[in-house]
């Protein structure tokens, strides 16, 4: 079988049920392929990976893979998984955040790590300064958790609607504590998880043949996660080597990234030219310190996409 | 540039940098001869990487050449000097002076006491080797974002090599030098003051100069765990995720300045204040 | 073997004695080291009584216990039989009180102080004030000969010139007892008849009680009203032999008839009990 | 030094369970300071005036403490120690394991290079001039900042599981011992030095009968340090591959879903570890101490 | 003040003495230390030449330079004017070529070895067998009276044992010439004495050539073929007396009139040479 691997954008969890499910379930194999799949993490930057040579295919964010592109690194988006963008930030209603209008002097906290850009564009749309001057927010980097919130150290936090968000929950404040902003409602929003290879790739047919197998074989996955939740759950968690994950929170997990993946009439993965159109105008008015500076060529392509569904 | 062209280019500038050098030590220079050496070390280290960088076409989002650093450092300095004041010359001197401090009264009190050395001692190993990311993020938990958890992260971090050195160096007495104080019947502290004190000093040295690297590691490392927007730490992780890699080695390179100009300091002033140990005659 | 100095020799010199005047007291002592082959014998049934104001000379083979009976006095060794009394109080307790000064058998100097320095150290700890250590030093180390090496470091001092920066950082603080371990045996001829002299001369005037280790029947001699011979494997006293010579001496004494008798009975003393052919 | 078994529990046990007890009695107190305010603010959700006693209570109970209390961790280490298989990816021992091998490993590498280093350092001048200040300014690179570029170039070479964790062990390890190795071989007094010259004595004879003997002391106060090192090494090498076996990723994991008494538990596994660690090098060294008959000082 | 010995001298103890002979010369030699008050002029002037087969002490005031001529000859230390050869090379060539034995001022034993094992250890370093060496070892231990010390470690001996036991180091590998520093000050007359008749026999069997430091004018009278009286601030050769004495000599040659008359020549010579007056 052909050899190829992935680099997942984090850690093992739901939110790539659909490869560990294709891997599992045996449809790589069905197609001819032995695939990899290496976990992430918090300082595994899947760009560096791939451009390292350490990954055939990554997972990872449009705004941080378009910077990547400018940086020299030529990636291409060959599928689009999530067709909405999960982020928001969570704020305890007691500290009197109600509306963005309320954020000025208040503490956020924000990813950083390529996360940041629709923030940045936020506030820049908000007018609100973030370099901690008077008059703007003030904005920390976030760890891993959701403890800022807990311990009140800020007033929000970025959360995904598949994690974070549940796990303040879990941690017992309960939701009508919480108010949310969306970032699909805000209209920042920019296309999260997504496929990409190196252009080099998709000169080489054989290539291009393999990743159109990978991506047919990849969806079935989705498409058998999003229909058999608990089966998708069980068989990501015999994946998590760390074996910290716990049950009910991949279950809740699983039905939010199900929203995310949604329906899409081209079928699950096609990429939406005007979602990412969207992606890049949010990009490029970034204020004085836009993620990119130009539009970028050749940053998506549906033809690995079209091969997969001629398979 | 072919690879080749490449290695043979490497080959040259490793034999000539080393020629060079060996022919300075023979000439044992003084004052400015004695930094002529390592300079030249580092200018072969960094004539090489550039050399590596573009003969072999390493894609710069992974190892971008000096020349690149260069300019990054260069077009970034404010938020650089920035970067610095937050992390150095807040938490890390902070830092280091504290838990330097603590190990060593820690050292005296242990060392005074035998139950506590008994008692205390395994568990400070214990808690020595609880590892630096464990201790992060609980620091952020109690400290808060700013540099004050940081500086904690250090103490915890330092805390260890200095009471092991200093105990180590409290104990290197040799039987007729402490008789000599028995004979006086010098107490505790006279004893502490005018013996072990100052035959502890150069194991005491080595704890703080392995600490000056520590310190600065500790501080950067901790800021990945939640930080203000500002930071040498912060820089790293963002920059790396923003493949901005010359941003990240630039700052690298001023982590490096810093704690080699702190190593350096206290190297000097270990030279001063220990001249009459016989590492710094036996070089004969 | 009689280890009461008669008490013609102490009227003497005109010191008034009684049971009080005791200075050093050592009951049927043993000490044996444990070490991880076979343990060694050190001392055996020492029993020694110093009075105030003698000069009490140890002499014998080497590693016959001289050295670790002055430091089982001194406290700084443990017997593991018999009683010590210094002063009438445990060697301990005396050395709490500083009752002693002891001049090791090497020089011991701490490397990190400078001759001044060095010498200056038990008044540091005696708390004497700066300007009056400082003196104390200086006319000592001017009366071992070492006027101008001051600020030298120990490593940049000869062997003998160790010595004499040792002795003189244990007599410029004047304890009334005084415990030297071969003081003088890396010194010359020369230098070390001065240093006998010196030592003479003080302990003439304040009356200090002395007990001296050395290897030289001469020295011994010249400087002892009690000599103690002792013998190795196990270490015990084979002889103690009274000084017939006037408290008043020089260097010259030592030609004296009486002095030569008296060379002559610790030479004999020394090779009956000398145990080094049977160790051969 | 030999001792009775009931010498042992007055010398050792005694005073390690005495701190251990206060300890525990501290940890108590502060779990209730730390906690307080999420449970009191809990409770005065449901009723208007909780009691004091039920606020403590409950800061001894949290699911997400801010500090739990040691029952807590101990309830969970012992579930995850004892009453799971070995084997699985539950256990924390299974993870101790996976660490511990790296660390091993590095250590070992690291000692070794460390001792290299010194040795390269000590006799030859141009290393001496030329390599130390270059060495001091390798630590100064922040090897977080650095670890996941090594994991993804190693990667890249097919080098994944062990072997990189070790080596960012090995980068962190070799440092103390390099240093104190240097001042070690460097510290037998002139008249040793000496006398090994006027046998004409090669710089290898020197090394191996004067100059290792006389570092003995100083090797194994650095490698006390390193070997604690070497585990921070590890770990810190397991954070990047975060869903990868090993104590660093329990951590990671742990720190990510919030879930304190894991942390906790996996902390104080790591803790022990480390102790181990620490204390088989120090038992090494009484045994070289002891036959060398330097546990005494000279005359 | 003559340097070279009377071929009579030479003639009586049965060798042939040739300029090819000379094993040590010293030239103009001088030596100052810099130190970081003064600098220290531990040598001045030095002419010196040694033959084959001679036994030649140095004597003098404590710190007038013995120590610091002999490591020069060592190659231990580096003079600032003046010229070596030792063998007819260079001091560095002669170490090279493991010319001396050195027995230092102090014992200078590897503390983590124990007695037996600090004997073997010039014998490891020039590859001698196992066997052979634990032979030698064992031997020379006994030779210096050290029987049933082998598996001591340094400390667990006194003062003197362990003087001895760097004797035994240095004899043992019987090197052609021995450079002696001070061996015998810490031991015993009567140990001494049987050291002296050892060594005294040894260098009769061997035709070894001896430099040898002393304090002891008997010593040195029994012992030399040539005394050199040297003399402090700078360290310089004051007078070099040749002995009259037989080849052949024992313990009891020291008492003959013609040793008295040199004892007393050598310590008129040091009388004279002796700066501790100017000094204080
Ligand atoms: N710490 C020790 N452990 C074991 N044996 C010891 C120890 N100290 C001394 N000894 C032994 O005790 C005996 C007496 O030693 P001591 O130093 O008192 O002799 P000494 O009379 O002072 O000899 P010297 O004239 O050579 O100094 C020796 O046989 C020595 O080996
Ligand atoms: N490393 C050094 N630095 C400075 N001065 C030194 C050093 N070594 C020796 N000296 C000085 O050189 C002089 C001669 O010393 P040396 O050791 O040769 O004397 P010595 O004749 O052997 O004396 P002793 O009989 O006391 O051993 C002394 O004045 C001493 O202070
Ligand atoms: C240090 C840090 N950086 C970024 C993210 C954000 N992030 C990247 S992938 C992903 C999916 C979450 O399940 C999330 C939230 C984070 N959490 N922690
Ligand atoms: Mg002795
Ligand atoms: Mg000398």
């Amino acid at each position: 079988a052909d050899q190829l691997t992935l680099q997942l954008k984090w850690v093992t969890q739901a939110q790539f049920a659909g490869y560990y499910v294709a891997k599992d379930k045996g449809f790589y194999d069905e197609v001819g392929l032995d695939v990899t799949i290496k976990a992430g993490g918090p300082d595994i930057n899947p760009s560096q990976v791939i451009a390292g040579g350490g990954a055939d295919v990554v997972v990872d964010w449009m705004p941080s893979a378009l910077a990547t592109r400018e940086k020299g690194v030529p990636l291409v988006n060959i599928a689009q998984v999530f067709q909405k963008s999960g982020m928001m930030l969570t704020c305890r209603k007691d500290s009197g955040v109600a509306t963005p209008a309320d954020f000025p002097g208040q503490t956020l906290g924000v990813w950083f790590g390529g996360n940041e850009y629709p923030f940045l564009n936020w506030m820049n749309k908000l007018g609100y300064k973030t370099d901690g001057t008077e008059g703007g927010v003030n904005v920390l980097k976030q760890g891993f958790n959701v403890d800022p919130l807990l311990q009140k150290q800020a007033a929000c936090i970025s959360t995904m609607t598949y994690n974070e968000y549940w796990q303040v929950i879990e941690a017992g404040v309960s939701p009508d504590e919480l108010i949310t902003f969306k970032y699909e409602d805000e209209g920042v929003a920019t296309l999260e998880d997504g496929l990409y290879t190196l252009e080099k790739n998709l000169a080489d047919p054989a290539m291009v043949e393999k990743l159109a197998k990978f991506l047919k074989a990849s969806m079935k996955g989705w498409e058998y996660a999003v229909a058999n939740q608990d089966e998708a759950v069980a068989i990501v968690l015999e994946n998590d080597e760390t074996g910290a994950q716990t049950e009910g929170h991949q279950k809740t997990m699983m039905q939010e990234i199900a929203k995310l993946v949604g329906e899409n009439p081209k079928g699950t993965g096609w990429l939406d030219d005007a979602a990412a159109d969207r992606t890049v105008e949010t990009l490029m008015s970034g204020g004085s310190d836009p993620v990119i500076t130009k539009k970028p060529d050749g940053a998506w392509s549906h033809a690995v996409m079209e091969k997969a569904g001629a398979l | 540039m072919s690879d080749w062209m490449a290695t043979a280019l490497l080959v040259a500038v490793t034999l000539a940098t080393w020629g060079v050098m060996a022919w300075l030590v023979r000439l044992d220079g003084k004052g400015l001869g004695r930094w002529l050496v390592p300079a030249l070390f580092g200018a072969g280290l960094l004539l090489g990487w550039e050399i590596v960088c573009r003969g072999y076409g390493i894609p710069a989002v992974l190892l971008p050449a000096p020349s690149q650093i260069w300019d990054a450092f260069w077009r970034s300095l404010p938020v650089l000097m920035a970067d610095f004041q937050q992390t150095f010359l807040k938490a890390v001197i902070a830092g280091f002076v504290l838990g330097n401090l603590l190990g060593f009264v820690t050292a005296l009190i242990v060392d005074r006491v035998p139950f506590l050395q008994r008692g205390l001692l395994p568990l400070g190993n214990m808690v020595s080797a609880v590892p630096i990311i464990g201790v992060a993020p609980i620091m952020v938990m109690w400290f808060g974002f700013g540099w004050e958890s940081k500086t904690a992260v250090i103490v915890f971090m330092i805390f260890f090599p200095m009471l092991v050195n200093a105990l180590a160096g409290l104990a290197a007495t040799d039987a007729m030098s402490r008789d000599l104080m028995r004979s006086y019947a010098a107490g505790y502290w006279q004893t502490l003051l005018k013996l072990r004190l100052p035959a502890a000093l150069p194991f005491i040295f080595n704890a703080l100069k392995i600490n000056s690297t520590l310190a600065l590691i500790g501080a950067i490392v901790a800021e990945f765990f939640g930080s203000p927007i500002s930071g040498m730490g912060f820089r790293i992780s963002v920059e790396v995720a923003r493949m901005n890699v010359d941003v990240v080695w630039a700052t690298i390179a001023v982590a490096a300045l810093a704690g080699s100009l702190s190593y350096g300091l206290i190297a000097l002033l270990e030279r001063h204040l220990t001249s009459w140990h016989a590492s710094f005659r036996a070089t004969r | 073997m009689t280890s009461l100095p008669p008490r013609e020799a102490a009227a003497e010199r005109g010191t008034l004695m009684s049971v009080a005047d005791t200075v050093i007291d050592v009951r049927d002592l043993g000490l044996v080291f444990e070490t991880p082959d076979a343990p060694v014998e050190a001392l055996k049934d020492i029993n020694l009584q110093i009075r105030r104001g003698e000069f009490v000379t140890f002499i014998g083979p080497s590693g016959c216990g001289k050295t670790t009976l002055m430091r089982i006095i001194a406290d700084l060794e443990q017997p593991t039989s018999g009683t010590v009394t210094v002063n009438g109080v445990s060697p301990h307790e005396a050395r709490l009180q500083r009752a002693y000064g002891y001049i090791f058998q090497a020089a011991a100097l701490y490397p990190w102080r400078n001759i001044q320095k060095n010498v200056e150290l038990p008044h540091e700890i005696m708390g004497v004030s700066k300007a009056e250590r400082a003196e104390k030093a200086r006319r000592y180390l001017d009366l071992v000969g070492l006027k101008g090496f001051e600020k030298k470091f120990p490593f940049q001092l000869s062997g003998g010139m160790q010595q004499r920066a040792s002795i003189a950082r244990a007599l410029s603080f004047d304890p009334d007892l005084l415990l030297m371990d071969e003081p003088f045996g890396a010194l010359d001829e020369i230098t070390r008849d001065r240093m006998n002299e010196e030592l003479l001369r003080i302990w003439h005037e304040t009356k200090k009680t002395v007990i001296f280790v050395t290897h030289s029947i001469d020295e011994a001699v010249l400087l002892s009203t009690r000599i103690v011979i002792m013998s190795a494997r196990p270490g015990r006293i084979v002889e103690v032999i009274d000084s017939d010579l006037p408290a008043e001496r020089n260097l010259e004494t030592r030609e004296s008839p009486v002095a030569q008798q008296l060379a002559h009975r610790i030479r004999l003393g020394l090779k009956a009990g000398h145990s080094y052919d049977e160790v051969r | 030094m030999k001792q009775g078994p009931a010498g042992w529990m007055v010398n050792k046990l005694l005073p390690v369970a005495t701190v251990v007890a206060i300890i525990v009695l501290l940890w108590y107190v502060l779990a209730v300071a730390l906690n307080w305010a999420q449970v009191s603010e809990r409770l005065a959700k449901e009723s208007d005036n909780p009691p004091v006693s039920a606020i403590v209570a409950g800061t001894w109970e949290m699911e997400r403490p801010v500090l739990p209390a040691p029952h807590q961790i101990a309830a969970e280490f012992s579930k995850t120690v004892f009453e799971t298989r070995v084997t699985a990816k539950r256990s924390l021992v299974y993870h101790a394991g996976v660490t511990a091998s790296a660390t091993l490993l590095g250590f070992a590498l690291g000692a070794v290079l460390g001792i290299v280093l010194a040795i390269g350092i000590v006799h030859l001048k141009v290393l001496d001039r030329s390599l130390m200040p270059w060495i001091i300014a390798s630590q100064t690179v922040p090897i977080l900042a650095i670890a996941p570029m090594i994991i993804v170039v190693l990667g890249n070479v097919g080098l994944t599981g062990l072997v990189p964790k070790s080596i960012i062990s090995m980068y962190l390890c070799f440092f103390p011992v390099a240093i104190g190795m240097v001042k070690g071989l460097r510290s037998p007094d002139p008249m040793q030095l000496d006398l090994m010259r006027s046998y004409n004595a090669s710089a290898a004879q020197i090394l191996w009968k004067l100059r290792l003997p006389a570092s003995v002391p100083f090797l194994f106060a650095s490698l006390k340090v390193a070997v604690a090192i070497s585990l921070t090494g590890a770990i810190v090498g397991e954070l990047p591959t975060g869903a990868s076996a090993g104590l660093g990723a329990r951590l990671l994991s742990g720190s990510y879903y919030g879930q304190t008494v894991q942390i906790w538990s996996a902390l104080f596994m790591a803790a022990f570890l480390g102790m181990v660690l620490v204390y088989s090098i120090g038992g090494i060294e009484r045994l070289t101490l002891g036959a060398r008959g330097q546990a005494a000082g000279a005359r």
